[in-house]
């Protein structure tokens, strides 16, 4: 199904409740969909298993409309439907979607806290990015906010008083634990070993970019944008200079979309070791963490000799790429390619054959594919589940269509498997950057680039290694952009994890934690998953939402 | 004055001290070699030590001041009073009696309990958790371990150590009982807390167990001890499994081996949780000590 | 001076000797002036304020493990005193039985 | 009530306390809201080909057990008392090396509203290292100025001590002081 019937078909699902369809770009489909009719429109594309809500974002129109428009992205494959939802500036209500999608709580605490737009129907509407301290009423990406003096008059941010667990027991995983290399605080109740009830509260990375990049130019947000998260720092800013060169209608060079192509699967490489390291000292095994985390200095260096950096090595400029892939440096990476390549070789063995680490990684935290589509997870732990969702081939953007990569998939869906899917992904990576390498098209490395990009908003969605990151930029013709908008994968694995850790035994939540490889710095959300029954049901899609409902109040 | 001797310097204190630190540097750099890191140098031990005893120590508000303080001491001296019934580096125990193979286990026990009752001393929910663990994986192993080592005590018909070395001297009991060799082997990873068996201190789950909240002196007490009971351990199974008291540079040998297997055991197996472990103890240790002592008895019975 | 090796006595020398050391470190560690801070002396609770009431975690499994221990340790000190007989054999494979049903149970 | 002993006799512990203090620095990682660029570079340099350990150095998970905190990130308005409580755990002769420049001087993040800025603002720090992210050398260069910078300035350092080998002296020095004392 291409994307044009992709579309139509949405386009028919919607047509009764619709006031008008637009077609902005050959793979978008705008529905301006009243307040009221929303709930309808979300379940009948939900009904006809069209595609997952990728975010929601919020859009202050600014004084004279005094209006804030709510869009919501809801993608299949290479096609994304927006709903345009019109509310007023000040009192403006739209009905939760979270019975629909369950990642619609997290994304709607986003917009009540930085819109003030009220959400009807939902149990739990705490602070989500903002501290504990924040003033009430002032929401930080409303044009006019006075954000410093907000910021200043932030008091301490203290969670209510103590004792607020009663005698229940609960193990805090805080911002300080060696379990996390970025501050989140978990709460976990325990009964014995087994977890009884979890709660997540992260905002703690929250630095409120969203809110600088609308006050700095196009290029200075490029900077800006790598250094959301240092892991993926080339993602976003590909991501980021997608969108922008969409906007311009400027499209990169052939030889620069390679070459940026080349960079991504070299950040996949080292994140996936990076992880692979990381995941195993999460669950004892400091071996393989000092044993992956050597090799991956052999892909630093590349990156180093490539790009000059190992880490925020920022290849991307805006209209093409800084530096160039240069006879010298081409069988310096063959050679890095070919040890790293037996060295992964080695590691699929070990994360499929020895035994003790098996027992660790194997029937934890097994996910169905079923649960896995309901739950609209992303990335390698959703492939794990035999889901078959990756942009890098679904919507192949850059030069993804010249040098495509397969999709790798398994079904057995827990914690091995996860292990097994990104080392079979380094693999691929490895793989596809020999392609570019043989292929490399000639040409110059950028383009010319104007400062003042013209009016107009479109939406990037970009493959990083933790799955899919999605762009939302709006600009006004000056060299400042109007929005901008950053949802990257972390954030919709949340609910996944925390229903995963209830009823696990104590020792395997932080592997179940690092198995979805969060980025806090990338998303910085939080979510209530509060069950004390801790009675196996069987799991359904509802369940999610009467979880996600039964939270308690903190 | 041979005594006090004994107990201050020569097999007792200080030396057992020293001893101590050199055992815990030779895992640690075994360790890093293994990890292909350079691993610490000569004296780390030693400065990490010095370091604990002249830091501040925190007595936290939730817990008893003096209880806080007195454990560790008791820690180190359960420790300390159990190497001098051990024939330290193949050298003549300090004093030895009848029974004082079950003495020198109860008394390496003492340190497990004290580090539990550390842990319950104090309202931190890591402590609490690490104590429990701790508890639980000492009663789950200590039985098990015990009967391996009974094993050359009761061919030797007697339990003083000295004894059950002479009797047994030249005839190596780890080919004669190798499953009760394993099961001693693996029950002293069980009691040092040695990955894959350090649930009660799991780094990335509890942060240090029992010893979180435990900062300068404390710690240093409780890291000696934990130092001590590797030496004696190892002395133990080298004496009773490994054909006893040749000399003593021959046996410090056979104490390195029985290290080097410990450490790369360490290298290579992943953390085990704590329901794990038990069941491993529960399944197999047990189990196969008791199907060994009958096979002792049959073929003792034939051969009488 | 024999006396002096005794376990009981021995552990009392030694306590002492410990309580020593541990005195020397106390004199020369930094002066403690931590009474008068109260976060420093409060409970870690990595980051979090920490709780300040006791709550016990479940002990159910290891009252399990605790009568497994008891089972084999009194088993353990029977066969340990008495000499590889027959008897001791027919009361080794009753101890095996009985380990073998706390099992499966 | 530390002892008053004779001048030599203090002053070789003095020696044997800062000695110690200079090989044994255990550090905590803290991260109050960095990008984790600089995070994965301290993890980094504890991996073999850095290894961190020769110098004696290990990563501790309590703040009780750490005598060196390291703070990356801008130190954003969530995670400032936290970073202040952490501080506070700490047993006394504790330093703080800011590893970033966000740590520093709040790196990339100026025009962001939930930033508080840079870690001194918070808590004292001691040794500064900027880059974003610095390279784990630079790290382990930073961490051994701050090391050096504890040796006392008189210009009799620990060498003359050496002579009679370290492990012996501590140790002597510990009983010995428990016999005298």
């Amino acid at each position: 199904m291409s994307a044009e019937e992709l579309l139509k078909k949405a386009e028919s699902l919607l047509s009764g409740v619709g006031q008008g369809t637009t077609r902005p770009e050959p793979n978008r489909l705008d529905v301006v969909v009243p307040a009221s009719d929303l709930v309808a429109a979300a379940t009948a594309l939900r009904g006809a298993d069209w595609g997952y809500l990728s975010t929601l974002t919020g859009v202050d129109l600014g004084k004279d409309a005094n209006e804030i428009e709510v869009l919501y992205h809801v993608c299949e494959r290479d096609a994304v439907t927006t709903l345009r939802v019109r509310v007023p500036r000040a009192g403006g209500t739209v009905p939760s979607l979270h019975t629909v999608h369950p990642n619609a709580m997290l994304f709607e605490r986003e917009l009540i806290e930085m819109f003030g737009v009220t959400v009807t129907g939902l149990a739990d509407t705490s602070h989500l990015f903002l501290p504990d301290g924040w003033p009430e009423g002032t929401y930080p990406l409303l044009k006019d906010t006075d954000v410093r003096a907000a910021a200043a008059k932030t008091t301490g941010s203290e969670p209510p008083e103590m004792g607020r667990h009663g005698d229940r027991f609960i193990v805090p995983v805080g911002p300080q634990h060696p379990a996390l290399k970025e501050p989140g605080h978990f709460e976990f109740a325990v009964d014995g070993e087994r977890v009884t009830g979890a709660t997540v509260r992260l905002g703690y990375v929250h630095r409120g970019i969203e809110r600088a990049a609308e006050n700095q130019t196009y290029t200075q947000n490029l900077y800006l944008t790598e250094r959301v998260c240092g892991i993926c720092s080339h993602s976003h800013a590909n991501a980021y200079v997608n969108g922008v060169e969409q906007l311009a209608k400027i499209p990169a060079p052939p030889r620069a979309q390679a070459i940026r192509q080349l960079v991504a699967c070299l950040e996949r490489i080292h994140s996936h070791l990076l992880w692979l390291g990381v995941a195993a000292y999460e669950a004892g095994f400091d071996t393989l963490l000092m044993y992956s985390w050597r090799d991956r200095e052999i892909v630093m260096d590349i990156l180093e000799q490539l790009t000059g950096n190992r880490v925020n090595y920022s290849a991307n400029i805006l209209g093409g790429v800084k530096y160039d892939v240069t006879a010298a440096i081409a069988p310096v990476i063959r050679r890095g390619l070919d040890k790293l390549e037996e060295r992964a070789k080695h590691y699929l063995h070990v994360v499929t054959a020895d035994t003790s680490f098996l027992s660790r990684a194997q029937g934890i935290g097994v996910t169905s594919k079923e649960e896995a589509a309901s739950l609209e997870m992303l990335g390698p732990t959703l492939r794990a589940a035999g889901v078959a969702r990756d942009v890098r081939i679904d919507a192949p953007y850059g030069s993804y269509k010249q040098f495509p990569v397969t999709m790798v998939l398994d079904s057995a869906g827990d914690l091995a498997a996860r292990f097994k899917v990104r080392v079979l992904e380094m693999l691929e990576s490895i793989r596809v950057i020999r392609v570019i390498l043989d292929g490399l098209p000639e040409g110059t490395l950028s383009v010319k680039f104007p400062r003042r990009i013209p009016a107009g908003e479109t939406i990037s969605r970009f493959e990083a290694p933790r799955g899919e990151l999605f762009y939302y930029l709006k600009s006004n013709g000056t060299d400042k952009p109007e929005r901008v908008k950053i949802r990257t994968p972390t954030i919709c694995n949340w609910i996944y994890v925390l229903t995963k850790a209830v009823g696990a035994q104590m020792a395997d939540v932080p592997p179940l934690l690092a198995s979805i490889d969060p980025c806090f710095s990338c998303n910085d959300r939080m979510i209530v998953v509060n069950r004390g029954g801790g009675d196996r049901r069987i799991w359904t899609r509802e369940n999610p939402q009467r979880l996600a409902g039964a939270q308690t109040r903190r | 004055m041979r005594a006090l001797i004994n107990l201050l310097f020569f097999p007792g204190g200080l030396f057992l001290i020293l001893l101590a630190l050199a055992y815990e540097w030779a895992d640690r750099k075994l360790l890093a070699r293994f990890e292909n890191r350079i691993g610490p140098r000569w004296f780390q031990t030693v400065a990490d030590i010095v370091k604990l005893l002249v830091k501040e120590e925190i007595t936290p508000a939730t817990s008893h001041p003096i209880l806080f303080g007195v454990l560790p001491v008791v820690a180190m001296t359960g420790a300390l009073t159990a190497a001098l019934y051990v024939p330290l580096l193949g050298m003549r125990p300090a004093l030895s009696f009848n029974g004082d193979l079950i003495v020198t286990l109860y008394l390496l026990s003492l340190l497990t309990m004290a580090v539990g009752m550390a842990g319950w001393n104090s309202t931190s929910r890591f402590t609490m958790m690490g104590a429990t663990r701790a508890l639980t994986q000492l009663f789950s192993y200590e039985a098990p371990f015990m009967l391996a080592l009974l094993g050359p005590a009761v061919v030797a018909q007697s339990w003083q150590i000295n004894q059950i070395v002479a009797n047994n001297r030249g005839v190596w009991l780890l080919l004669t009982q190798p499953f009760g060799f394993a099961v001693a082997l693996i029950g002293l990873m069980g009691k040092l807390e040695m990955p894959p068996f350090d649930a009660p201190k799991a780094k990335t789950e509890i942060v240090a167990g029992a010893l979180t909240e435990y900062s300068g002196r404390g710690l240093g007490l409780f890291h000696l001890g934990k130092g001590i009971e590797l030496v004696v351990g190892l002395t133990l199974i080298a004496a009773l499994y490994m054909g006893g008291i040749a000399n003593p540079v021959e046996f410090f040998g056979k104490t390195l081996l029985l290290l080097v297997v410990l450490t790369s055991l360490h290298a290579i197996l992943t953390r085990l949780r704590i329901d794990q472990t038990v069941g491993l103890w529960w399944r197999y240790g047990a189990l196969v000590v008791l199907l060994q002592w009958l096979a002792l008895i049959v073929w003792k019975g034939v051969t009488a | 001076m024999e006396f002096v090796l005794y376990p009981p006595i021995a552990f009392v020398v030694y306590l002492v000797l410990v309580g020593v050391l541990s005195g020397v470190g106390w004199a020369l560690a930094v002066p403690a002036h931590s009474h008068e801070d109260a976060t420093k002396v409060s409970p870690y609770a990595s980051g979090e304020a920490g709780e300040t009431h006791q709550a016990a975690p479940g002990y159910r499994q290891f009252f399990v493990v605790a009568l497994f221990f008891a089972v084999l340790h009194l088993g353990m000190l029977l066969i340990g005193s008495s000499g590889l007989t027959l008897m001791t054999g027919a009361y080794l494979i009753g101890l095996i039985v009985a380990l073998v049903a706390l099992i499966l149970g | 009530m530390s002892v008053q002993m004779s001048g030599m006799w203090a002053e070789v512990l003095e020696k044997v306390k800062t000695w110690a203090r200079i090989n044994s620095p255990w550090i905590l990682h803290y991260n109050s809201g960095s990008c984790n660029g600089c995070d994965i570079e301290i993890v980094a340099t504890i991996t073999p080909r850095y290894d961190l350990e020769r110098f004696g150095i290990k990563l501790q998970g309590s703040p009780r057990h750490a005598d060196v905190l390291i703070c990356t990130g801008p130190v954003t308005l969530q995670s400032r008392d936290r970073l202040k409580r952490i501080y506070e755990q700490m047993p006394d002769p504790k330093f703080v090396v800011a590893v970033g420049s966000c740590a520093t001087s709040s790196g990339a993040f100026p025009g962001c509203y939930n930033v508080v800025g840079h870690v001194d603002e918070v808590i004292p720090v001691n040794a500064y290292i900027p880059g974003c992210p610095p390279r784990p050398e630079a790290i382990i260069d930073g961490i051994v100025k701050l090391l050096t910078s504890l040796q006392p300035p008189a210009p009799a350092t620990a060498e003359t001590h050496d002579a009679q080998s370290p492990a012996q002296a501590a140790a002597e020095a510990a009983t010995n002081e428990g016999e005298s004392a």
